[in-house]
């Protein structure tokens, strides 16, 4: 759709003459040209480009909402975290880290999801010096915070739903959108938060 | 930059085909035993390299880490004098023999090329001046890289 | 047919300094395309010549790089002259290209 | 782009103290590739890319066995000089703005007569094959080399087009919430050991742009924009952009008009 031809049909071509954003304004254009131009590749479906209400609210807000409507968002992410039936967070670290360096997953030429990308954004285990700065550096994650429960059930829910406790954060809701399974969540958790793990010594 | 390229002639001579590749004397045919060498030193032994020196000679301007094992350029020079030709061994790649370099009157012993690497690996050069054989080495590192470009 | 290289030499003194592009696929036999190994396919002898004389040449693997890049020094040379370059590779294809060597800046 | 790295440890870095000690000194592997990066741009393999992108514009072909040399990039039938570095831009004839690559797309299809079917089939290069549009494009751009990018934002449909590719930039969607400027939109970050410049600064948004169209030394294939975009909405989880299509021309002109002003280098070479 022509941008011009929108703002002339909005019939403010006047009010608009130096400006042809549409009568949406630029993001009704975006918006609209996207719907139009993208097409479903393999496993990424269309509905991919539709905000869901965490997406919707960092869009409109520039990724910082106003405190209640964060505070409300993160509640609401946070009511979507399972924890695991079985109750046990801890899986196996050494599996874990092999998770957290697969970066595929979720992109069209995958199947579904498959790692976790954790070292493109986050220094994690000592032994990798490749490791990405766009998320917290994660060593020694429980030396530092602690061994208990509620460290592990931090961990657990971050990684399944990173919006819980920051609603606009870059991290990807890795449970809430069934790119991780439990056993891989729970792998990694143990690679953040088990004493023998790499992570913390 | 433009200017140079703006110069440059192309594909004038392709008719004159294969008739130009008369190989060097000691590049009698391409040494297939060479070539499919799994070892740097079984490579040598099928050049008929024996008991080549270390020499301070040689240098090898190629980088510690690779950015991409894929294009690993190296610049070999050889202060050695009389030297005939360049001769390098990719040691850790399935076929360490990469290849040799001849120069005959009037070539200066350089030669730039840029070549697959596969793991961390030394670099080994051989040189060959006056019936003799040098060699020396360089280390290159090969690294896991981002996405995209 | 294969894709014309792009020689360039400039001569600074009377040293000539080439550089050759070739284009070739080096396929090294171990790349699969929709799970099929791509058979070994790479070029396997460079010559060069000055005025007709030959003045460098290579025996090569598999394992230079796609599309090779060549630089070698030749002695001797002066502005005018002719540099040929030939390559022959492993299923027979060859290719000659020829520039003019060109003063240096 | 590795002055990005090196800020990177010393901004984005306070974590890890044996770290803290690295960031004072120079990043030497950043130090090491920039200084190898300098001797494979000596000696480009684009350039090969370059001299068949010249022969497919000025020879006829297609249905109607024409060459290019009537194709207007926006500075007049047949000029290709400086054309690049002033794109994306509006066109009357299609009544939007394009960029370099689309607008060579075109041309094909109204001057030579191929279609938009065949043409955008497998748009990408592949081992085996480049197609022609990357060749012309990575022609058309050398033309450029040494020219500051002027992608002009003069016509109401140019600055509407930035508008929605600054939008379209920022749009978080898709199964991870990404938008471009999840890794692009801050200062000093990496993604593992790459660098990630912050397009929305003008000094870093020429990174997006420069060295495309490129060689790239994996799989040793010739690269351009559109194909670095579609690789983008890829990782960023999205279903797939049209090749060519007006939001990847929007997106270019936000990243293009960001970088006025900068010298464009010509053809490049990437990892």
């Amino acid at each position: 759709m022509k941008l011009t031809t929108l703002a002339m049909l909005a019939g403010g071509a006047a009010l608009l003459a130096s400006c042809a954003t549409g009568p949406g304004g630029a993001r009704s254009d975006a918006l609209s040209m996207m719907k139009r131009d993208f097409h479903a590749q393999g496993i990424a479906g269309m509905d991919r480009l539709k905000e869901d209400k965490v997406q919707a609210a960092c869009n409109k807000y520039n990724d910082n909402p106003p405190k209640e409507v964060a505070e409300k968002l993160q509640r609401e992410q946070y009511a979507t975290v399972k924890f695991p039936a079985d109750g046990k967070l801890l899986g196996d670290w050494k599996a874990g880290e092999k998770v957290a360096q697969n970066g595929r997953g979720m992109a069209w030429n995958d199947k579904g999801g498959v790692g976790g990308s954790c070292y493109n954004c986050h220094q994690i285990g000592p032994a990798t010096t490749s490791f990405g700065t766009i998320g917290p550096s994660l060593y020694q994650f429980a030396k530092l915070r602690g061994y208990g429960a509620d460290v592990q059930r931090y961990a657990y829910a971050k990684i399944y739903n990173a919006k819980s406790y920051s609603a606009c954060s870059q991290m990807p809701r890795f449970g809430h959108v069934g790119a991780l399974t439990d056993q891989q969540m729970k792998d990694l958790t143990a690679l953040l938060t088990d004493r023998a793990s790499p992570v913390n010594q | 930059m433009l200017q140079t390229r703006r110069t440059v002639t192309f594909g004038l001579a392709a008719a004159l085909g294969a008739a130009l590749l008369k190989p060097l004397s000691a590049l009698a045919a391409w040494n297939q035993g060479a070539f499919q060498a799994k070892s740097a030193l079984d490579g040598m032994k099928a050049l008929g390299i024996t008991n080549p020196q270390d020499s301070g000679d040689i240098v090898i301007r190629a980088p510690d880490i690779a950015e991409n094992g894929a294009v690993v350029p190296m610049d070999i020079t050889s202060n050695i004098p009389g030297t005939t030709s360049i001769s390098v061994f990719i040691e850790k790649n399935p076929f360490p023999y990469t290849g040799t370099f001849e120069f005959a009157a009037g070539a200066v012993p350089f030669v730039h090329l840029r070549a697959k690497i596969g793991e961390s690996t030394p670099v080994r050069v051989v040189v060959a001046a006056g019936g003799k054989f040098y060699t020396a080495a360089k280390e290159v590192k090969v690294t896991i890289g981002g996405c995209g470009g | 047919m294969a894709d014309p290289m792009k020689i360039r030499a400039t001569v600074q003194g009377d040293v000539a300094d080439v550089r050759v592009l070739m284009a070739h696929p080096m396929e090294t036999g171990q790349r699969k395309q929709a799970g099929k190994a791509v058979p070994l396919h790479f070029i396997q002898s460079i010559t060069a010549q000055l005025n007709g004389k030959t003045v460098f040449s290579a025996d090569i693997s598999q394992a230079i790089s796609r599309n090779p890049v060549f630089a070698f020094k030749v002695k001797g040379a002066k502005a005018g002259d002719k540099i040929t370059v030939t390559w022959k590779d492993n299923k027979g294809e060859t290719r000659t290209d020829e520039t003019t060597v060109r003063a240096g800046s | 782009m590795r002055q990005a790295l090196v800020l990177g440890f010393v901004a984005a870095f306070v974590a890890g103290p044996w770290l803290q000690a690295a960031a004072q000194t120079e990043d030497p592997v950043a130090a090491e590739f920039d200084k190898f990066r300098e001797v494979l741009e000596q000696d480009n393999p684009a350039e090969l890319w370059e001299v068949k992108g010249e022969q497919l514009w000025k020879t006829p072909r297609g249905p109607k066995n024409a060459s290019l040399e009537k194709c207007d990039l926006g500075l007049g039938p047949g000029v290709v000089r400086g054309a690049y570095a002033q794109m994306p831009r509006y066109f009357a004839d299609v009544d939007r703005v394009m960029d370099a690559e689309a607008r060579i797309v075109h041309c094909m299809i109204t001057l030579q007569g191929f279609t938009y079917a065949e043409l955008a089939k497998a748009p990408f290069s592949s081992a085996t094959r480049t197609p022609d549009p990357v060749s012309i494009t990575t022609y058309v751009a050398a033309q450029s080399a040494g020219m500051k990018f002027a992608a002009p934002q003069n016509h109401a449909e140019e600055k509407a087009t930035y508008a929605a590719g600054k939008e379209i930039f920022f749009y978080r969607a898709g199964s991870f919430d990404f938008s471009c400027a999840s890794c692009h939109g801050v200062d000093g970050q990496r993604i593992r050991t790459q660098p990630l410049p912050n397009f929305t600064k003008p000094d870093q948004a020429i990174r997006a742009v420069q060295g495309w169209p490129g060689y790239r030394m994996t799989g040793g294939v010739m690269h351009t924009l559109q194909w670095r975009l579609n690789d983008c909405f890829r990782q960023q989880r999205f279903p797939e952009p049209g090749y060519t299509s007006e939001t990847l021309s929007a997106l270019l002109t936000y990243l293009t008009v960001n970088s006025n002003g900068q010298v464009y280098k010509g053809p490049g070479i990437k990892r």
